[in-house]
């Protein structure tokens, strides 16, 4: 992939400010040409494709002269080097919203970034994303987001507010008041200096850090036992043996992307290592690793910490150390620990509590296992998480008190997601200064002063350090939009430094990074590299750490009692992988992104157990509420613990803008809190109904597979013996398959699609890949509802085995690109045939909307334009878009080499041939056969556990030719013979049976 | 480059030549004029002459001598890199030469030897690869044919626009008229009776609704197409002086052609590499040339009116065809350097991409990339098939050009 | 100048027993007009069989035939496409077009064949000799040379031996 | 002549033959009742209602009805097939009945064939309203085009395109040249001057004359020869809509007899229906006999017993075939989320129609109206079963969802029977319902009087 950098803000020429405001600003270095596709895109001829067809018709023969709309075409004044109208441009970046890290490369086509890619060459994330960081694109064109400066709710220019806002800052600095500078964990080494510049330019300032999905247990935990907060980095693929009590890893917890990609080394089977991790999960919801799981234990979260105890207790008789005396665990852990014994030192257990106690005893757990050095690595740091609760806390009552004069918020929201937000605003209110600087619109921005706009990521140059010795930056992909400033760039104004960003950021690169460079001789050489390639690793390491120290860990163990009563019913809190903690609440790709596990979107839900539900009388979509929270329908999920409910956060939102205002409910208020930290559930819950129902938009409604052999699985230990079990009838089936005529050849390519179930987590990072690079229309709740969700790709979800703990089975669905499709042959226009290269072609302006084809796709995976969704039908005014997608500006996030789909027509996966198309043009050009592995679909390449492999079928030395040569490939409903391009590798999970 | 039908054939008889003077050229830079070299220096000589006066750049007899060969091939890949570096000679050069920028080529390192050996040899290409002096009746034969050639032209041009505004004013007329008749038959059939014989009534509705209905399918299959679109543009511009009498490449203005999905129109920057000079022009006098000038001045682009429009869902790609297609321009634009104002010849129908899919060769033993098609080509080599058309590699497939 | 003769009969059995009656005695009927097809009339009229079966024939092959090589030629010449991965010369696909086509031509051109060759269409102006043919008339039309007076008083005659009413000299 | 001294006679009231002119044209004289008023006020309301629902489907899309991503064809389908089958009984009564002779036809043809045509133009309405895009739908006929595209003849719903568009023409003619001598008459009876310039130029200038009556049989027949395997043809290529397909339930080759059985099952419950009124109010007792009436029942038992039949068959098919996916599909037919709509098709379509082995209740007009009416609802359910329940949980259980009705599909529906309504009550008024020439033709052999007459 050939990615571009910037030598200086100044080339960086592209300015779409003329799309969205009427005045052309004056900057006159403008290409037009890109303008004109910009404009083709968000306001013109591409929604009008068929306008000419459609009514001119009958006027046609009459108007013979009928002419044609004139169309521009205006070309730059001057052309800026390296940019070429039509042709994409990949810079490398950086996505950090305070919860999740990426590497990753934006796509820049005429001017504008339209999709996130992985960047391969991070070591952290190694080219993959998730949902979120793919869907961050999108943020970029929020309706909602701040377009300027505001005082006091009127519109301010940069200067004035910045004189007002260091006046103040001075009169404070003169009365010897206080200052707080509250931002989420900080990572970037270049905000880092520009906010101790700010501090010794204010000397009363203080920094908190404030994290929405808090591991402050876990830091406090670490220096109770190693001396210094932090967290570790762990070494998943180093693990034989995974144990994690509701720590979801592969969702949510901490670095999920680096995590997937770690435990996919171990358990992926295709290089024919013939070895698996084993991987038990303990967890009272139902979570997307809990989900992965060979063994998955129901445990109610009050009796977590007692379960971790016992199993120090046992693992220390074990090792002939005194046990404690300790309650009963609730489940057994003898196996367990015997199991655990036998990986000693490949073995790496982890809670996902935010209690310091139990941390601790993970931590002892760890340390007897060995397993530090090996899978947990205490000299490199995970940065991602650095906030202390008990800060924030305090923080929030000094405000309160009237002992805080000034604060200025980073991008964070508490307004929204403190557990005690009133208490919060009252604070704030009480707070003579404040500034908030945030990207979108929030609930914070309605209670400050001064709104000071950062710039959105991809408008902004930054750095980071998520984990020891691993740099990433940020690099500007489209100059800002609107009237922003980088949050740093601000803080370095009111010290009085007037360097812009990207300089002082420079500034210390040399000053800091250059030092630890190896190959490069100059900065600037030095600089451009790392700009180009977006990380710079310098394998160094932290210092500082003291060897185990088990006391407070003892200390720990012996004081365990037992939480809760058997009969008390337990709320947990969680975070999903698409909206997450709120912050991306307003971006519609993610509010439509089904949940992994219950397959809802567009809302929360309390998911509560069939056994409850049948206790409490409880059917599906009935409002009740929980210790007097706001009402929210019931789901009822199978393998959640019996006496365990659940509910996301990060609904709820009440000014993010119109796709997320009032979608869900918010419970950032029952967050509880132990001795200081974060709670995230609750024990001995009141569950009330309060009557009336509330639908949620589910996009699977039955979870048997029927008995059906969809997903095929096996053991491990069948495994080895056979590698064709599970799919044993692969070749019963392919003995009876028959054919009146020939089988179809394809000369050259014949593309081809290989997905490892084994791989396979069910993230849906792909989903809003897909949506991202083929302008995937979003519908809204209710068509959700209608069932008329238009993802290309979806991931089955199916329970297995007893409904109270049901086995989680699950498969990614795409067109499967029939070689002998029962699509293209009921087709009667012909708009959907087969491609020489073997692909399933969709020719939308052919297509008349029959949708036979649909009704004959034996997989469902054709998707019908029910309404105008797009903005492209030929008529005006019955445009159906909840979600507002269709304003210009979020229309500048459309690939322009996708057609946008109009009203009435199918539309389905195209195994992205805009990019199979542009690699072979790519070849031609340079004069060679395509490699394998050049042609990477969106799926593929936003998959973090490289689940999904593509290519040449014909190429018998490709890796999908492999994958499809492997023994436990198959082919979904290929009894049908309809001869599918796309195989799947059976599930193996390294259980007994 | 100038890839006329022309060049190209001689580019792929002397292709073998090419290859082997390629691989000499290593030893020998001064040796290797070829007719590549040729077809190159097309782009040198918009902006430099051999000698006599300067264009806007410097001329160009003895730089091999002046400069290192070294410093040539950097400058010409990209002359602002080396006047931002700081290159003394090339910041000089650039303040002598009014700040106007060379643009960068787009050439490898041996097609640059390749252009400075032939600058040296006062442009004549190596020996081996000249065509025998003509004498003087074949230049004068060729002279008259080149105008028979260009009068042809023109006269077809002329043609064209002559059908194309009888149809626009017929089309119309004829419908009417063709439409009452339908009706006064119609009734006089069915009421007056003035015409005994009803064979003439048969005969003229038949006729009548045939004429209706070529009428309107032709127009209802015209609608989203602009065959012989020619519009006003807001610079008179002529196609014919720049591209047929200056004889300046298409490409030296639409760069991108060859690695974009649009040709691109040049920028304004481009045109002010010789209007900066050029401030008269043969036909339109300074006014048409002053507009450019206003537009560089305020800085506001010029506002083009596009001619070539294809429907969004159709996807077009330049490369595609110029670059490793090898088409001419002229395939899909017709005689352009034959154009004052540009005009668009074909109907641009899918139809008509579908014909050229089907006839066309792609360079199947040539490129590398179509050695996939490994049975293809034991066909190809067997005889079995003579060509290989685009349609053969999937030319004729829906997702070629919807997706 | 001709004239006609016409008489009619109230009933189809009477009509057909005084038509052969008439016939034997050498009177040419030149049409009989009955409101309903009488079965046996144009055995004593001596009409041929029809070959409209001959031109629906014709059409239906003509159709099939022309259905089966325009879908033959799209779908191998014009733009062959892979459909499913079916050959493009699919016989079996091409069936119910060919069918439907056949019936549809034939069933036209016998139709047309049969208006054209009775002189019937829309607006078509035959003499209508009597309004109440279409009801309960069964009606004999016999061509006179008007010069020959004698003739057609024998004719009348016959017709009212044969037990023909209303005898009616018509232009 | 001979006549069956067993059979009952077809016409009644001891008729001659300007009687017959009389009684038949007598719907079309004068003012019509004020019945007529309130039956095409009623029916007109409807048609405003499908032209609503017409306007919200085109203007806003397929997105009002209650389709989702896994059914894509429900009621606009199910209304499709359902009045294709109804437009089954008029040429099959005059085509396959004409080849076998069957003079009770005469009754009935001429306005069981109107009713096929109005049927078929309102069965063609839903193909046309279930494209997404309607503007666009001439993509669908073979024309030349500057795309050098054509159509996909391998797709059934091509097929029907050219099954629909022939078997409507074929019929349209077909009824139209018996229609020829009809006009006549009603020409030759105006008084009115108009009247008689119109049904003139509609008369195509027929005179009866021998030569052309003969012809005309002729002519008739052949085309009753080509009709009668084109009427099978239409729901053979109908049910290939589904038959060639792979969804499980639709995948089954005893879908082209066991829908053309259906199809003239339901058309002769919905020529039961609509003669039953009009012999009534029309008062042509005597002309439509309960003979008649019988007749109709008895095809009723006997396509209804196939039907029935074919039902009990894809079961054993599912069963005996091993296919798990096809014994889901009817088990989840019989006792999944829709079982009450194949339990009121099996009532309605098998057990009912049993009834009229009883020559009580096959004689008795209000059971047989009711029975009809039945039958009707049995055989709309019969195709929603079929469509609607197979698609709704076919091969991958994620997929699978349930459907409900919106108002714009209601109302298309209840459009078509405005439609269907208006057209056949215009019919009645402008031409004769009773084909005059052929029911004179059969008065001697058939009627009472005429018995009496003969045997002596």
């Amino acid at each position: 992939m050939e990615n571009k950098y910037f030598k200086s803000l100044e080339e960086l020429s592209i300015d779409i400010t003329r799309e969205t405001s009427e005045k052309p600003a004056g900057d006159k270095q403008f290409i037009l040409e890109m303008q004109q596709e910009v404009k083709k895109m968000t306001s013109g001829t591409r929604r009008d494709f068929l306008k000419a067809f459609g009514f001119t018709i009958a006027s046609a023969a009459i108007a013979t002269s009928c002419e044609q709309p004139v169309r521009k075409a205006i070309p730059f004044l001057i052309q800026p080097e390296g940019i070429i109208p039509g042709k994409a441009n990949y810079y490398a970046s950086s996505f950090f919203d305070g919860i999740d890290y990426g590497s990753v490369l934006v796509k820049v086509r005429d001017g504008r970034p339209i999709k996130i890619e992985g960047n391969t060459l991070s070591s952290i994330t190694k080219g993959g994303t998730n949902a979120r960081a793919q869907a961050s694109v999108l943020s970029l064109y929020d309706n909602e987001r701040h377009k300027f400066p505001v005082f006091d709710g009127q519109e301010t220019t940069w200067e004035q507010a910045d004189e007002k806002i260091i006046s103040q800052l001075n009169s404070i600095k003169v009365k010897q008041g206080k200052v707080v500078l509250l931002s989420p964990t900080v990572i970037s080494p270049s905000t880092k200096a520009a906010i101790d510049e700010f501090v010794a330019a204010y000397p009363g300032t203080e920094h908190i850090q404030y994290d929405v999905l808090s591991a402050s247990g876990m830091l406090k935990a670490n220096e109770k036992t190693y001396g210094k907060a932090f967290i570790p980095s762990y070494r998943f693929e180093k693990a034989e043996m995974i144990v994690s009590f509701d720590a979801d890893f592969l969702g949510t917890w901490l670095s999920p992307v680096e995590y997937t990609k770690q435990y996919i080394k171990n358990r992926k089977l295709t290089s024919g290592q013939g070895r698996m991790s084993r991987h038990i999960h303990f967890e009272g919801a139902m979570s997307l690793t809990g989900s992965n799981a060979d063994h998955r234990v129901q445990l109610k979260p009050s009796q977590q910490k007692l379960v971790v105890a016992n199993l120090l207790n046992v693992l220390r008789g074990k090792m002939g150390m005194d046990a404690a005396f300790l309650p009963a665990s609730p489940v057994e852990v003898e196996k367990l620990a015997d199991e655990l014994m036998q990986c000693k030192g490949k073995s790496l257990v982890v809670s996902g509590s935010n209690d310091a106690e139990e941390q601790m005893l993970v931590n002892a757990v760890n340390h007897l296992l060995e397993s530090y050095g090996t899978t947990i690595l205490t000299d490199v740091h995970t940065k991602i998480r650095q906030a202390d609760d008990a800060r924030m806390d305090a923080l929030v009552q000094e405000m309160n008190d009237g002992k805080v004069d000034g604060i200025i918020i980073f991008d964070v929201n508490p307004a929204y997601d403190y557990p005690e937000r009133e208490k919060f605003i009252e604070g704030l209110k009480k707070v003579g200064l404040s500034v908030a600087m945030p990207v979108l619109d929030d609930e914070t921005s309605y209670h400050v002063k001064f709104i000071c706009p950062d710039h959105h990521y991809l408008e902004a140059w930054n750095d980071f350090e998520p984990m020891t010795g691993y740099y990433s930056l940020a690099q500007p992909a489209i100059r800002p939009i609107f009237k922003t400033r980088a949050a740093q760039e601000s803080l370095l104004r009111w010290s009085g430094n007037s360097a812009d960003f990207r300089t002082y950021m420079a500034g210390v690169w040399e000053q800091k990074m250059f030092t630890k460079a190896t190959a490069e001789i100059s900065f600037t050489d030095f600089w451009n590299k790392k700009v180009h390639d977006g990380v710079f690793e310098t394998g160094e390491k932290e210092s500082g750490i003291n060897s185990f120290n088990g006391d407070n860990a003892f200390a720990a163990l012996n004081s365990i009692k037992v939480e809760s009563s058997e009969d008390s019913t337990d709320l947990v809190l969680y975070t999903n992988v698409s909206v997450g903690s709120g912050k991306h609440a307003n971006n519609p790709w993610l509010q439509e992104l089904p949940d992994p596990v219950s397959k809802a979107c567009w809302g929360n839900y309390v998911a509560i157990s069939p056994r409850l539900a049948i206790e409490l009388n409880l059917k599906n979509e009935e409002l009740i509420s929980v210790n007097g929270s706001p009402a929210l329908p019931v789901l009822i999920q199978p393998g959640q613990e019996y006496k365990t409910i659940a509910v996301a956060l990060g609904y709820g939102r009440e000014k993010a803008g119109v796709p997320a205002n009032g979608v869900g409910q918010n419970l950032f208020g029952l967050i509880g809190k132990d001795a200081e930290n974060k709670k995230y559930w609750l024990s001995d819950v009141n569950i009330s109904t309060t009557g009336g129902k509330h639908p949620i938009a589910i996009t699977q409604s039955h979870h048997s597979m029927e008995g059906r052999a969809i997903i095929r699985e096996t053991t491990l230990e069948a495994y080895l013996e056979n590698p064709q079990s599970g799919n044993e009838v692969r070749l019963e089936i392919k003995e009876h398959l028959k054919s009146m005529y020939p089988k179809a050849e394809f000369d050259g390519l014949h593309w081809g699609m290989a997905i490892d179930l084994n791989a396979c987590t069910g993230c849906n990072a792909c989903v809003v890949a897909c949506s991202a690079e083929n302008n995937v229309p979003v519908v809204g709740k209710e068509q959700v509802i209608m069932a008329r969700e238009m993802h290309w790709i979806r991931i089955d979800r199916y329970y297995k085995g007893d409904p109270d703990n049901p086995e989680i089975l699950r498969q990614p669905v795409m067109c499967q690109h029939c070689d002998n499709a029962p699509c293209e042959n009921v087709c009667p226009v012909a708009a959907t045939t087969h491609s020489n290269e073997g692909l399933n072609q969709m020719a939308y302006n052919r297509c008349i909307g029959t949708r036979y084809c649909n009704n004959n796709c034996p997989y469902k995976v054709r998707r019908f334009n029910f309404f105008d969704y797009t903005g492209a039908d030929t008529m005006k005014g019955n445009r159906y878009d909840p979600a507002e997608m269709t304003t210009d500006l979020r229309r500048m996030v459309l690939n322009p080499d996708v057609t946008v789909r109009a009203k009435g027509v199918i539309e389905k996966c195209s195994f992205c041939v805009q990019r199979i198309q542009e690699k072979k043009l790519k070849a031609k050009t340079e004069n060679r056969m395509l490699r394998d592995g050049e042609v990477v679909p969106a799926c593929a390449q936003a998959c973090p556990a490289e689940a999904i492999v593509f290519g040449n079928l014909n190429d018998k030395e490709s890796m999908v030719s492999k994958y499809f040569a492997d023994q436990r490939n198959y082919h979904l409903l290929e009894e049908l013979h309809v001869l599918p391009s796309v195989g799947y590798l059976t599930k193996v999970k390294n259980k007994t049976v | 480059m100038k890839q006329t039908l022309f060049t190209r054939a001689i580019l792929r008889r002397f292709a073998f030549a090419c290859t082997l003077l390629l691989f000499i050229a290593s030893f020998n830079a001064a040796l290797a004029q070829t007719p590549e070299a040729e077809a190159n220096y097309q782009q040198c000589k918009a902006c430099h002459n051999l000698e006599g006066a300067k264009l806007i750049g410097p001329n160009l007899a003895g730089v091999t001598e002046r400069r290192e060969q070294d410093w040539l091939i950097k400058f010409i890949r990209n002359s602002q890199e080396m006047v931002q570096s700081g290159d003394p000679i090339a910041v000089a050069l650039y303040a002598e030469y009014n700040n106007i920028p060379m643009p960068p080529h787009n050439l490898t390192d041996e097609q640059i030897i390749d252009i400075l050996a032939y600058i040296k040899n006062g442009l004549k290409v190596a020996p081996e690869f000249a065509k025998p002096e003509p004498s003087n009746e074949e230049l004068a034969a060729k002279m008259v044919l080149a105008a028979q050639i260009e009068a042809e032209q023109e006269a077809r041009l002329q043609r064209l626009q002559d059908l194309e505004r009888d149809a626009n004013r017929n089309t119309g007329t004829i419908f009417i008229i063709t439409l009452i008749i339908l009706i006064v038959v119609i009734f006089d059939l069915l009421v007056t009776k003035v015409i005994k014989a009803k064979f003439v009534h048969t005969a003229l509705i038949l006729i009548g609704v045939v004429v209706i209905a070529e009428i309107a399918y032709k127009e209802a299959a015209a609608i989203g197409r602009q065959q012989y679109y020619q519009p006003d543009q807001p610079i008179w511009f002529s196609h014919k002086v720049h591209a047929a009498q200056n004889e300046i490449d298409c490409k030296y203005c639409h760069t991108a052609a060859d690695y974009s999905k649009s040709a691109g129109i040049p920028s304004v920057n481009v045109c002010m590499n010789c209007h900066h000079q050029v401030k008269e022009g043969k036909i339109t006098g300074t006014v048409e040339i002053a507009k450019i000038q206003k537009a560089w001045e305020s800085g506001e682009p010029v506002q083009w009116v596009r001619i070539h429009n294809l429907p969004d869902h159709v996807y077009f790609n330049h490369s595609q065809h110029v670059n490793s297609g090898k088409l001419d321009c002229a395939e899909c634009h017709g005689q352009v350097e034959t154009m004052h104002e540009v005009m668009q010849v074909n109907d641009l129908s899918m139809g008509w991409c579908l014909q050229c899919h089907r006839k066309t060769e792609v360079q199947f033993a040539n490129n590398g990339f179509y050695e996939t098609y490994e049975k293809l080509h034991e066909q190809f080599k067997s005889g079995q098939i003579k060509k290989v058309t685009a349609d053969m590699v999937g030319g004729g497939d829906c997702m070629k050009c919807h997706y | 100048m001709n004239k006609y003769l016409t008489a009619y009969y109230l009933d189809e059995e009477d009509l057909l027993k005084g038509l052969k009656k008439i016939m034997s005695k050498g009177v040419e009927v030149s049409d009989v007009l009955t409101p309903f097809p009488v079965h046996g009339l144009d055995k004593v009229l001596g009409l041929r069989r029809s070959r409209l079966s001959v031109v629906a024939f014709a059409g239906g092959a003509i159709g099939a035939t022309l259905g089966f090589l325009f879908q033959a030629w799209v779908f191998t010449r014009a733009y062959p496409i892979n459909f499913g991965g079916k050959p493009y010369f699919a016989v079996p696909s091409f069936m119910p077009v060919t069918f439907e086509l056949a019936v549809l031509f034939a069933a036209f051109s016998m139709v047309f064949a049969f208006l054209i060759s009775n002189n019937l269409g829309p607006g078509s102006k035959n003499i209508i000799h009597d309004e109440q043919i279409t009801d309960d008339r069964f009606l004999l039309v016999v061509k006179m040379d008007e010069e020959n007076e004698e003739r057609i008083k024998v004719v009348e005659n016959i017709l009212s031996d044969a037990g023909a009413q209303g005898i009616t000299l018509k232009a | 002549m001979y006549v069956s001294p067993i059979r009952e006679p077809l016409i009644k009231g001891g008729k001659d033959y300007s009687q017959v002119t009389k009684d038949i044209m007598a719907p079309m004289a004068g003012k019509p009742s004020i019945y007529w008023y309130v039956g095409i006020a009623i029916s007109g309301g409807a048609l405003l209602f499908g032209a609503w629902a017409t306007f919200v489907t085109v203007y806003y899309g397929i997105g009002s009805w209650g389709l989702n991503k896994t059914i894509g064809w429900a009621w606009d389908i199910t209304n499709f097939v359902w009045w294709v089958g109804i437009g089954h009984a008029g040429t099959f009564i005059s085509a396959i009945l004409l080849l076998f002779r069957q003079k009770w036809r005469t009754s009935i043809n001429r306005s069981a064939e109107a009713m096929t045509l109005i049927a078929i133009a309102c069965a063609g309405f839903f193909p046309l309203i279930h494209m997404g895009r309607i503007v666009l739908g001439f993509f669908i006929f073979p024309y030349p085009n500057t795309r050098e595209l054509w159509v996909n003849f391998n797709s059934p719903l091509l097929w029907d395109v050219f099954a629909l568009t022939t078997y409507f023409l074929v019929s349209l003619i077909f009824w139209y040249v018996g229609l020829i001598p009809d006009i006549g008459t009603v020409r030759d009876k105006a008084k009115n001057k108009i009247r008689k310039a119109i049904y003139g130029f509609l008369s195509f200038g027929w005179t009866g004359s021998a030569k052309h009556w003969s012809r005309h049989e002729t002519v008739s027949l052949i085309l009753a020869g080509l009709a009668a395997p084109l009427v099978l043809s239409v729901h053979t290529i109908v049910s290939f809509d589904f038959a060639t397909s792979v969804i499980p339930g639709w995948h089954t080759t005893i879908f082209p007899p066991y829908f053309v059985s259906g199809a003239v099952f339901s058309g002769f419950a919905m020529v039961l229906t609509l003669l039953i009124v009009t012999r009534k109010a029309l008062n042509l007792e005597q002309y439509i006999t309960k003979v008649h009436i019988e007749s109709m029942t008895k095809i009723i038992i006997l396509t209804g017993s196939i039907v029935g039949i074919a039902y009990i068959t894809e079961f054993f098919m599912a069963w005996y075939s091993g296919v798990e996916y096809e014994q889901y599909a009817f088990m989840n037919r019989a006792f999944g989320p829709y079982a009450w709509a194949y339990w009121i098709m099996m009532t309605c379509n098998v057990i009912t129609p049993q009834l009229f082995w009883f020559k009580k209740i096959r004689t008795n007009l209000v059971a047989v109206f009711i029975i009809s009416i039945f039958v009707n609802i049995g055989m709309w359910f019969e195709r929603f079963v079929i469509i609607v329940t197979s698609l709704h949980r076919d091969y991958l259980p994620s997929s699978w969802t349930m459907y409900t009705p919106t108002m714009a599909e209601v109302g298309l529906y209840v459009g078509t029977f405005g439609l269907f309504f208006t057209l056949f009550m215009v019919f009645i008024r402008v031409f004769p319902v009773i084909a005059i020439a052929e029911v004179k033709s059969v008065l001697k052999s058939s009627s009472d009087e005429k018995k009496h007459t003969h045997h002596e």
